[in-house]
């Protein structure tokens, strides 16, 4: 039975948890994850991800493929967020400019694993080292955000503080999910290293029940997500375009990319969700700290109201048959 | 004796407790997972687990020299990041 | 080696880590579970049950038992709370009255998975469609007893408020567990259908990991319903031996139903245990919110103070031997 | 400047906020997972899982006008569900 | 009309509640998990889980006359296993 | 690969994961595992240690070896606390010696299961019924600790109250943590002689992913633990010193006294962990109810701060060394 991509993406667990949750709000259901729940599955996502990632790349060695890949992900989540804060500047000052343009030079883990789920459903191959891009492509989106306030802001920044690059550093590189996946993957780089037997006893964990939590942890963000909707619409339709508009944009950019760096379509895949992901986790949490000109519900319900689940829902499909179309092409 | 409450964004808990310990208050109280909204923004709870965090209500029994001694840092540190703070009347028991 | 059902039934896990809990309390152990990690587990055994009886549903298909069997499920659960009602009404008013019947109406899945290990352990097979029957038991009993406060109550009912029929539907099908329960089993049968891939990745989660939850929220439930049993005994004699006759009464009808359908020694004991069993989750919830006038005392220490106890105990084992009597009689 | 605090059952939570807002209070903070006895019921925090749900302990800072504003239907929703407000002195630090 | 508020290690609070019971007080709200530092100890939320326990902070609106009647036995309470208590004026809505 | 044995001991993922945490406070990185969700990890690992522990003792029997082990047992947990009191009596008052005493002759639970994980990747052998040492060995310490406050302290302790030998006992038994291993030590057990098939659906929740959930908790616990190490500096160098000295000590001790037993390499090990760790879960929290006039940094400091770490990086491999050293000797 040949059913349309984007409608077998939706039949799976993770989405239609993730649309459950949504339309819990809709109805006004008064179902609710309360706090902490959310953070357990949270941080055990971030490391079950690193964990596992670790343990690929020790397997896989590095390859060919994985310096330019790696490289050409850290140039990304630098470039994305120039061109957003280029865009966003004609509406936005420099604060909330800046903090937009990180989100969405940043990624998205959930919306990562939701892409791996998709290609394995599919049968499409990928490899490990992805994980890598994910973990490198967190920090220097906040770098950028963050020198962009420096250098752009009016020099008589009234609340200016604490803008100093060791400040920069560490808001980018211990921020709390940047440091449990970066030091997971670690973790997991070591123990296949010289210690397989742990990998095997870890499994179970990390592994197998990896799929269940992503369903309940995506049960929660339909719910978060849903109620950040309404939010979203004050914001107004500017914010509303650039949350579309912008995940496509640098799924475009994304798909050339991997052409160039002649990645197979899975991997492929993966490159260019990063990509159009947006960040809900790290850049929010320094750019509360940082810049608390710019207004968190501004990079918040943008990325978390629209274009997660965008990129959950139609966005993984999109971006799949763009790179089944552009891939193949005779070369550049 | 006077009661001094304090709630402000639970990320700048480390920073107000520095300054409530340098003015060596007899002591303080911490609640966090407070929510709520401010003329500034709205606090939720069900974002907590994005590392945004929520609010933090902190409750400090001391007298009112203390409290003169801190104002300027507390107001301070709420400027930059919001949050209110606001003075009663307290008796110990 | 023989031995008496009960003693059987007592010594699985599940009800022996309910009596841990249950004697902590009676010795004051400093034993919590503190909140939410409750939530936690209730949330996953909902979605849980959901999820694989959902599949089930699918795979078994629409036998001519099914149509039948979740048609008197519905019946029972409209019956029921008349029932209780009326007796009931000899001693409350009928706000209290009203939610009590309607708690006795409804079903408790915990109730109702403890009777499903029940049956695995006896090696007694029963069918997944069941599980339908849970999920459509639970809101018709709230529906009766918002009903009978609407019609039943003074006039000049000095609280009302909110009473109307969209209210009541909302709250009956809408209310957290019941949403959930339902939209999981949803998400099963759509995954099953379409995606059977999905099953496999989901089953760690919500199948193998299932019975250790089922321990460690059982562990919960018996502090709780220690807890709630001295209040009880405020709550009066009356209610005290209602909290008993009911499930027993209920079993009893129950399984005539069972016999008239004639449903296998399985399923008879999950019908059964159904009709006898008393909710605590969805009930509760949805009288607080409509009738504020019932004290809550009454309809939490009845179900979750004693009756979910007895059932757990002792009522699976004797509604088991009452179903193995029954049934086999000749024909009605 | 007054402190209102109210006590109820955070299922009512919504309803209260709304009757906030529209007196267009400069901000309000939210602590849940209270619990408690009242005249009419004991809140336990054991059953906030079954959905019954603990209370809510809402304190807002604000002129007297603005609570001689809500004082009604403030007291219209305590009085149908259950719960406590209680008014008291407050200084800007 | 007064408030009470009592701040101890929730480890007490049973035997805290059994003295407010004991003086029929109307009501009372539990607010737990705070944390905080006196002069005795300091208490974090990290240590939750060892069964140390954080605090609890007990609030109660009551008649004076009723404070009188449990000063002893909190003070008592609270002597013993550290904690404050102080009052202030609160008017109902 | 020959590696270096602690080398070894600190690249297995429960000991990453642990350094991982404690680095995060180092670096002060905001990364937080919020209550109460190391309360879930800490109360699922002891009803898993005690339930695996249960069935471990139903299948082997009681041998010639579990009685004299498990009576050692009591009496290292008895004489430590004396040994330790009189140590510390040098530099505190009756009453934080008294504390800090008897929180090293309890046991951490923790400590003893990453060192069965060390035996595991070693593939040395040992017993189930190690684990009834561990819990014979909480209760004893808590109650020498008490005896010593009640005949040791000034016959005018200012603010002495519920000293009664029932206190005393109801502290050391049902304290939340000796309970809750206790009582799924029966379970277990029971399970084991009567329902054999509750332990294979059991497995994957206490037995699979025991080992993810260790590693998820020595993470937290690596937090804590740097948190606390800071206020140990205060605590002054005595102290310091006898966080250090006092486990090996008691390893020492308790290695000859393996020896004596005749106990196995893998065995001999547990039992030197178990008499060289200390309790930061029982023991705190009955000394604080009962002991007020102890200041709960020092026995917190101590035990967590130092001792902990300090069993699981550096300790186990040393006494591993220390058993494969002394047992072997010609005898005594
Ligand atoms: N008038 C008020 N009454 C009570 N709480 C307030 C008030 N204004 C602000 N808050 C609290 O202070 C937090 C920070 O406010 P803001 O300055 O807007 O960031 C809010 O989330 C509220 O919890
Ligand atoms: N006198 C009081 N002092 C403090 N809190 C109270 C008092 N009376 C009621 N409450 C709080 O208000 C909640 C609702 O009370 P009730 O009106 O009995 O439903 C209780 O659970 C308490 O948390
Ligand atoms: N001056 C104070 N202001 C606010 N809270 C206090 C004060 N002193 C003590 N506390 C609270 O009371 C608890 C117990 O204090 P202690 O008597 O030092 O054990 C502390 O953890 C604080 O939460
Ligand atoms: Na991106
Ligand atoms: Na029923
Ligand atoms: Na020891």
């Amino acid at each position: 039975m040949e059913i349309n991509p984007i409608l077998q993406n939706v039949l799976a667990p993770p989405v239609l948890f993730f649309l459950i949750g949504a339309i819990s709000v809709l109805f006004k259901s008064d179902l609710e994850i309360p706090a902490p729940l959310p953070k357990l599955f949270s941080l055990y996502l971030l490391l079950a991800i690193g964990f596992k990632g670790g343990i690929e790349i020790q397997k896989s060695g590095f390859t060919d493929q994985v310096l330019p890949t790696l490289s050409a992900a850290i140039l990304m989540s630098l470039v994305i967020p120039l061109i957003g804060f280029l865009i966003l500047r004609f509406k936005f000052d420099v604060f909330n400019s800046a903090a937009i343009a990180a989100a969405y030079g940043s990624i998205s883990a959930v919306t990562f694993i939701s892409a791996e789920s998709f290609l394995e459903s599919q049968k499409i191959a990928f490899d490990g080292f992805m994980v890598g891009a994910l973990a490198l492509m967190e920090s220097p989106a906040i770098i950028v955000g963050l020198l962009l306030v420096k250098f752009a802001a009016p020099k008589n920044r009234p609340k200016s503080r604490k803008m100093h690059l060791s400040a920069i550093l560490h808001e980018s590189l211990l921020n709390g999910s940047v440091y449990l996946l970066l030091s997971s993957l670690i973790v997991g780089f070591l123990t296949a290293s010289s210690n397989p037997s742990g990998i095997e006893k870890m499994e179970p964990f990390t592994g197998q029940l990896f799929y269940g939590a992503e369903c309940f942890f995506l049960l929660d963000m339909g719910i978060v997500a849903a109620q950040r909707l309404p939010r979203l619409k004050k914001a107004g339709s500017f914010l509303i375009g650039f949350a579309i508009f912008m995940p496509l944009f640098n799924a475009f950019i994304g798909v050339f990319v991997a052409r160039f760096l002649s990645l197979g379509p899975g991997n492929a895949l993966l490159f260019v969700v990063l990509c159009a992901s947006a960040s809900y986790l790290a850049v929010p949490a320094a750019m509360r700290m940082t810049v608390p000109e710019a207004k968190s519900s501004y990079y918040i319900s943008t990325t978390l109201g629209l274009t997660f689940p965008f990129n959950i829902v139609l966005g993984i499909p999109i971006y799949m048959s763009l790179v089944n179309t552009i891939i193949p092409l005779s070369p550049l | 004796m006077k009661r001094l409450d304090l709630i402000f964004s639970e990320r700048e808990l480390d920073a107000i407790i520095k300054t409530l310990e340098k003015a060596n208050v007899p002591g303080y109280t911490v609640m966090k997972h407070a929510t709520g909204r401010g003329p500034e923004r709205v606090v939720t709870e069900d974002m907590e687990f994005t590392g945004l965090g929520a609010n933090a209500h902190v409750i400090v029994f001391c007298e009112q020299e203390l409290i003169d001694k801190m104002r300027d840092n507390i107001r301070d540190d709420l400027s930059y990041y919001g949050g209110v703070a606001y003075i009663s009347e307290a008796t110990p028991l």
